[in-house]
């Protein structure tokens, strides 16, 4: 069902855990599953110097999470902005088509976690724009039913 | 080999090897058409009629009164759309429960397109339905009473010989869908009240592909699959002769030693419930504490998701299944859990093990000596858990 | 030993080894459920998968055009009802033949107490359709045709690409049942314009109890066997894996050598029709010269009875079937021989022998000696015979 790379993190995620005194703190729930995602940030400047997460959800979801803290760890804001699902999920060598949504809970993990950065410090990111935290993501794509339905 | 314990019987079982040896033959030696006339045929009539009377003699029905179909999803969508089809001149409503299978309910939904109108009970926490609610649904223009007797999931077992009872009072026609039940309980259709009765092979040792449909003699109800003049003209297409002649040795040796069976199945499934309630915190147990299947243990594990415990599980070589959205594809957690009211995060974390004939002692040992440092794993990942751990 | 052979291919076959051999671990090795989670479970979807693209492969179809059902007569229902009622908002007509299996016809004659209008076209002496008059037929509101492949009775292979053809262009679905022609013809589905079509493995030396239905990409149809989310949720039911692995083989052998398949039954038939009409008078060939079954072999033999051939033959050992309404239960003589216009009597005296992978020159010798002096025997029994010997 899932790629070797999806059983790797899933099995071995890296960067689980929480950081003290994190400078970001984002988290979400997927509409979808009711599955959580919690990611942690430490900030300098406008790099990201270390990454943590929490997740309660299925194996994509905890691999998702893992390869997202991976892909931005050491990256710019602005990078880790740029990070969509899809490149997360391409990470993992793909995901099963119904699998898909979970990806979405990690790039609106670390949306959030900027959000809340940026509020605290009055900061402007212009990818946040229309981004709303609370707001339950739906829209990307899961397996879907044949046209009978 | 790595360690496999396989804990999911309730989904399938394995094939006995007195049931292979007894179907061998039917394959490519005795392979006649049973409806032809000649020889080839005649010897597996005979071989058919056989099966159907073992079976029928464990459910104390007639002969006649047994039909075999293409597995219990195909028995389930026959009883309620036969009866349904039958019947809608007399009325259109019907009664089931919210903690069906997925053939009664999805079958329910189609009829309700169909302008059928559907009541579905609700149950109590253990997932027993409350024989008042389903007196107070009944109306002039019920036809169909469709409740299961045992769940599939939790393993609650109804009070069907009640629910036949008000049924029979009320002139409705009663099915169940004992899929589950079939094999660890024993099951007697007439001092139940039961008018139809749905069962599948392949719960009981019995090959995939086969189940049967009891239909009380008398009983109003039309075919779903038209044709061939088999199954005396109601259930149409070449008999599966082998998998009829599986069907029959499976029902023999299931109910020729029930007793002990359930014996065995009652005593390892209370150590693993026991076994897994000592050593990890914050679970609990779902399903009714005594009238449960007995091979069915259902746990809620709180923090967790259900998926990813299968699939720690999986890589230490136990198979169990969950409730969990993550799980099904359909991106709802188990309608049975949420009707036993559950909260979504908790139906996540629920696991289902279940007991079967060969399982043994030191399979559920092994399931209690893995299973703690896995949730243990998946909690310190958990954000649910961070707050208990602070708060209580 | 008695000799006995086996001439009702037509019926159903014996498995071949190699499918048994693949299906074995099936059964109680790899036994779990696909729809699970667990290595026990995934084992088999694979296993599922490559019997489905196996499959596929030899209709030119794609792997997700590939629904597996509990036999033929499920698919024809299914093919039949589903379009039916998916579409009956845009009407209410549908287009078949005098001919058909009973499968198809008796759900069309169910559609019709449903409301739907149902048409049943003519067939030539052969057994042909008059495409003329399909086109005829169609009306703004007709929404599906469905027309058998090959006749199960006299052999006869409608011209299925000019209908599909017609199909497509008035945007009709249509439906086909392949079961007889499945694994005796190269089928294109692409190339001939077909959008459902229902097959059966055991005509094709598969397993018992598993069939398909071939659904073209798009096509809308309702599922008649609701429930879980098998099949991409459009037919419910835990898969019947070893009965789809034993499909798949089947499959695969019966196209890797089709065309030596089909010259081996098409001279082992020929022999038995020249054989038989030079030894005995009075007898006719039904169905098609050319354009039939490779295997099949129906004659009408004038002034005697079917059944009672059929019992005499079984006591030489030769398993043969009649269109004799004796042999059916139902006491009116087969449809298909009325419609190609035989009379009450003389479709009363039809045989059909088919020919399969094991028969041989030496069983078809053993029939052509045989069956004359049987036939005679009978015919010095019969009162019809009388008139002729004094008249002619
Ligand atoms: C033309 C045709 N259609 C349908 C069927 C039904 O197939 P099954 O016996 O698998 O239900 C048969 C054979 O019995 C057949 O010959
Ligand atoms: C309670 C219940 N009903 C119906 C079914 C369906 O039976 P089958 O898989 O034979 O179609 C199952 C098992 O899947 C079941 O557990
Ligand atoms: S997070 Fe629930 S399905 Fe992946
Ligand atoms: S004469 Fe007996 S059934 Fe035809």
């Amino acid at each position: 069902m899932y790629s070797e790379k999806v059983m790797d993190h899933f099995s071995n995620p890296r960067n689980v855990g929480e950081i003290e005194n994190a400078d970001a703190v984002g988290q979400v729930g997927n509409a979808k599953c009711g599955d959580i995602m919690k990611m942690y940030l430490k900030i300098e400047g406008d790099t990201i110097v270390d990454v943590k997460f929490k997740t309660f959800g299925c194996g994509s979801a905890i691999a998702t999470s893992s390869m997202a803290t991976e892909m931005i760890k050491g990256k710019t804001i602005k990078e880790a902005l740029n990070l969509t699902n899809r490149a997360v999920a391409e990470a993992l060598d793909g995901l099963p088509p119904v699998k898909m949504h979970c990806s979405v809970l990690a790039e609106q993990a670390v949306k959030a976690a900027i959000y809340n950065y940026a509020k605290e410090k009055g900061l402007h990111f212009e990818e946040l724009e229309g981004f709303n935290p609370d707001e339950e993501h739906d829209h990307h794509d899961h397996g879907h039913d044949e046209e009978d339905h | 080999m790595k360690k496999r314990v396989y804990l999911d019987y309730s989904a399938t079982t394995p094939m006995k090897k007195e049931v292979l040896d007894e179907m061998l033959p039917f394959f490519n030696v005795q392979f006649g058409n049973p409806s032809s006339i000649h020889c080839f045929g005649r010897e597996n009539k005979s071989a058919v009629d056989k099966a159907r009377s073992t079976i029928a003699k464990t459910l104390n029905a007639g002969v006649d009164e047994i039909f075999f179909t293409g597995g219990g999803s195909e028995a389930d969508n026959w009883g309620i759309k036969g009866v349904a089809n039958a019947l809608k001149d007399k009325g259109k409503h019907v009664i089931t429960t919210k903690v069906e299978h997925h053939a009664v309910l999805h079958t329910c939904q189609y009829l309700e397109k169909d302008g059928f109108d559907v009541t579905y009970l609700d149950v109590d926490q253990y997932g027993m339905i409350k024989i008042d609610e389903l007196k107070a649904a009944i109306r002039p223009d019920t036809i169909l009473i469709t409740i299961m007797f045992a769940n599939n999931e939790i393993g609650t077992i109804q009070p069907i010989k009640e629910i036949g009872k008000i049924a029979k009072d009320y002139k409705i026609t009663f099915h169940t869908d004992a899929v589950q039940a079939y094999g660890n309980v024993k099951i007697d259709v007439k001092d139940l009240g039961i008018d139809l009765m749905s069962l599948s092979a392949h719960k009981i040792y019995g090959p995939k592909g086969i189940g049967l449909l009891y239909i009380k003699k008398g009983t109003k109800i039309h075919p779903i699959i038209h044709g061939g003049a088999q199954e005396r003209r109601r259930r149409a297409g070449t008999e599966n002769v082998p998998a009829i002649v599986g069907f029959g040795k499976a029902a023999e040796l299931a109910y020729e030693n029930i007793d002990e069976h359930v014996n065995q199945l009652v005593t390892l499934r209370n150590r693993l419930i026991n076994g897994l309630q000592e050593k990890i915190p914050y679970i609990h147990l779902n399903g009714h504490p005594t009238k449960r299947l007995p091979g069915n243990c259902n746990i809620s594990i709180e923090f967790i998701e259900g998926e990813a415990l299968l699939l720690m599980l999986d890589m230490v070589g136990i198979a169990g299944s969950s409730g969990s959205a993550c799980t099904s594809g359909s991106l709802d957690p188990s309608h049975v859990l949420m009707a036993i009211g559950l909260t979504h995060e908790v139906a996540h974390g629920s696991l289902r093990l279940t007991i079967g004939d060969y399982t043994t002692e030191e399979d559920v040992d092994y399931v209690i000596e893995q299973l703690p440092p896995i949730v243990e794993r998946l909690r310190q990942m958990s954000p649910l858990y961070e707050k208990v751990k602070g708060g209580r």
